[in-house]
């Protein structure tokens, strides 16, 4: 138990490092944020200005603008690391290599909350969506959605951190995995927004749940691996 | 030598069910001869997956025993695979056109669990190919066909809820759905579509992976060659 | 098209890649394994 | 100049030959794109030794440092440090080695100090922010401890990373290059830090060009030469011809 008890204080202070240094320099909040609303904004003008198609698409469009801006946050996480090799020096430490994966994937689930709480109040402005008849079940989708996207994310920000073409490699793997995420999540806010008429709500959390589950095991169980040189 | 024979049988059976599934046996009563594309597309979506299973299996076997030739095999699943996946695809469209009037069914399951199936070993083919230390190499893919062949049951979970949770499982369709009291001679064809492409998957996975293990020792040997040579000379000094 | 059309593309595609793919894999085989950039 | 104290493990107490060597290699081999770092390295350093790398640049030095930090997994032959395989122990390795690398792995908008206790902390080293005011204060960067090490010079990440080795109990300090970019304040500290892990009994290999102050601290020499041992001098360190000639075996990895 204490050895659970030990990682997770490692895990507690590569995020709070992370924490420190994002805030504090790297401003990838900011600018991924931004991202975010310029891609909501886009989204308007393709399928406006009929007011009706964009709420009717809003679950969609919300969901694709934080798993999009949440491959760049992700990948800043990571760019952190490799600015004079400390993701070498990380790697060098006597931690577990779990514990890494659980301290990155904080840090990451930290900033996709917050990507995933400003995409929803904007989605609530720009396509006028009431969000706050359902604010309970649409901030459950968030924090599962934002726990999914950081789990995967982490693991394939990892894996290609030294990579060739990295820059096309990390969404071009992890898009494909994020996809039963990205189904079970825009399903799950539409059935929120519109009262839940069928009852689904549930059936889609719990696949978010089962998602989320599998990838963070799988995640702490291979990190290491990505380590390895 | 053997595996000439295995060739040669494979694709004996090959055009032998062929002929039957494209002549001999009779149009299904709904769909007519559309149905015969199913003999195919079925088959090769059973290698797809089988080819995955056998890249994810041989990740493990290669992170527990650290023994190349697992990851030779891994390879050959996962180049094999989409190849057979890519079959499949364009089997269901081949299919689809006719009998829904789309090429592309978003609501069928299968059709697009094996599209993601493409994108996610597509994807693991093109990272091999970027990573150069073959030890490096064979970990990371491993653990990357690991954790795509983990992705699979949740996507088609997914999809297959995606479709409708609630209502009932065959798809609102027009009234050429297949006839559910599918005589023997259909599932006797398929049955014979599955034994003979599976026969051609493991001729190939073999040749494949003799390949893949010729390439690993050229390069092995090129490697340990250097290795001699630089020792060679430093003890001559 | 009519159905049969598209049977035929279906199978010729497949049949036609099945075999492609084992040409290619024989002729990659037969090479001495030489400088090729899957190795690389 | 501060009275350095070095933290010490259990392990590096007790006569150097009862201990198992601190660093032993057998037929080790390095590739990078399938040309060799390291083509066959066969050493033995005594524990407790203070033994320098020596060579021109592309002999192999790095890269040898690098495999026993674990850093990286050797692609042939077998390396150990106290008698741990790197390759198989590898946590238990990590444990007693400390490395100082050509690229600091410091977090340029973290301070100093904040640097520090992050390391600190993945080093689970007892009493902290005690420890951190004494290695700060080792390394004489006491004034800069709260300034972000963006603004920091060369040298000054070069003390700040030996300081961060002061925080862990390592049984083999590894130094690549720690004279360079030091000014002469700088190789004192670094003369001093030699002089107490040696006092200490920690074994310590550091490859270096500046050859000349060495002599009184070191106590053996290690000249590498394309990937091989050329030349071995002094005392606790020995080498082995790498074997001859080699099969080229079936693709099976060594481990």
């Amino acid at each position: 138990m204490t050895e659970l008890r030990a990682e997770a204080r490692i895990a507690l202070a590569i995020a709070h490092k992370d924490a420190i240094a994002e805030l504090r320099g790297r401003h990838a909040m900011v600018s991924t944020l931004f991202f975010a609303a310029v891609v909501l904004l886009l989204f308007g003008f393709a399928l406006g200005p009929d007011a009706a198609r964009l709420a009717a698409a809003a679950p969609g469009l919300l969901w694709l603008a934080i798993v999009f801006a949440g491959i760049l946050a992700v990948n800043r996480l990571h760019l952190l690391e490799t600015d004079d090799d400390a993701f070498e020096q990380l790697a060098l430490y006597p931690v577990a290599r779990r514990a890494i994966y659980a301290g990155k994937a904080l840090g990451g689930f930290a900033v996709m909350l917050l990507l995933g709480a400003v995409v929803l109040g904007a989605v609530g402005i720009l396509f006028a969506v009431d969000i706050g008849s359902a604010w309970g079940p649409l901030l459950a989708t968030v924090v599962l959605g934002a726990i999914g996207i950081a789990a995967v994310g982490t693991f394939y920000a990892g894996l290609t951190v030294r990579l060739r073409a990295r820059e096309v490699m990390l969404p071009l793997l992890m898009l494909p995995v994020l996809a039963p995420l990205l189904l079970g999540a825009v399903k799950a806010t539409a059935a929120a927004l519109a009262g839940d008429p069928f009852g689904e709500l549930g059936a889609w959390l719990q696949l978010l749940v089962a998602f989320d589950v599998i990838m963070v095991v799988a995640g702490a169980a291979t990190y290491g691996y990505l380590l390895e040189d | 030598m053997k595996t000439r024979i295995l060739g040669f049988v494979a694709l004996v059976t090959v055009v032998v069910v062929t002929v039957i599934g494209l002549f001999v046996v009779p149009p299904d009563a709904n769909q007519g001869d559309a149905q015969r594309v199913m003999y195919p597309h079925v088959a090769s979506a059973w290698l797809a997956y089988l080819s995955f299973g056998v890249t994810a299996l041989c990740g493990i076997a290669w992170l527990w025993k650290r023994d190349l030739r697992f990851d030779a095999v891994a390879l050959a699943g996962a180049e094999i695979g989409v190849i057979f996946t890519a079959f499949a695809i364009w089997g269901g469209m081949m299919w689809g056109r006719p009998i829904w009037g789309v090429f592309w069914q978003w609501e069928d399951p299968r059709l697009t669990t094996t599209a993601l199936l493409l994108a996610l070993y597509v994807g693991y083919l093109l990272f091999r190919r970027l990573t150069d230390d073959p030890e490096r190499r064979a970990t990371r893919a491993a653990v990357l066909g690991i954790v795509a062949a983990i992705d699979i049951p949740i996507v088609h979970f997914s999809v297959e809820w995606w479709r409708g949770l609630h209502q009932t499982a065959t798809i609102a369709a027009p009234d050429r759905v297949l006839d559910p009291a599918a005589p023997m001679a259909f599932v006797g064809t398929l049955l014979g579509f599955v034994g003979a492409f599976t026969l051609t998957w493991l001729y190939l996975m073999i040749r494949r992976y003799q390949l893949a293990r010729a390439e690993a020792d050229r390069e092995e040997a090129a490697r340990v060659e250097r290795i001699v040579s630089a020792r060679t000379v430093e003890a001559a000094r | 098209m009519t159905d049969a059309g598209f049977v035929i593309a279906a199978y010729a595609v497949i049949l036609g890649g099945l075999g492609l793919y084992t040409l290619l894999l024989w002729r990659r085989l037969r090479a001495a394994p030489g400088n090729d950039d899957e190795a690389r | 100049m501060p009275q350095i104290t070095i933290y010490v493990s259990p392990r590096s107490v007790g006569a150097p030959d009862t201990r198992p060597p601190a660093v032993a290699t057998t037929d080790l081999a390095r590739l990078f794109a399938g040309s060799p770092a390291v083509a066959g390295v066969s050493l033995r350093v005594e524990a407790g030794r203070t033994v320098a790398l020596l060579g021109p640049n592309g002999a192999g030095k790095t890269t040898l440092l690098r495999v026993l930090a674990t850093a990286l997994r050797p692609s042939y032959g077998s390396a150990s440090v106290d008698g741990l395989d790197v390759g198989r122990d590898t946590h238990l390795v990590r444990e007693r080695v400390a490395y100082l690398s050509h690229a600091t792995g410091l977090y340029d908008d973290l301070t100093a100090r904040e640097n520090l206790a992050f390391a600190a902390a993945m080093l689970s080293t007892p009493d902290p922010s005690a420890r951190i005011d004494r290695a700060l204060g080792d390394v004489e960067l006491e004034a800069r401890a709260d300034d972000r090490v963006r603004d920091f010079s060369a040298g000054m990440r070069k003390r700040l990373a030996l300081g961060r080795i002061l925080l862990g109990r390592a049984s083999l300090v590894l130094l690549d290059e720690p004279y360079a970019a030091l000014d002469a304040e700088g190789m004192v500290l670094v003369d001093q830090l030699l002089a107490a892990w040696h006092a200490a009994g920690v074994t310590v290999m550091l490859a270096s060009h500046t050859t000349d102050r060495l002599d009184a601290l070191l106590d053996g020499r290690v000249t590498l030469a394309r990937g091989l041992v050329a030349e071995v001098s002094g005392a606790g360190v020995t080498s082995m011809p790498p074997a001859l000639p080699q099969r080229p075996r079936p693709v099976v990895a060594t481990r």
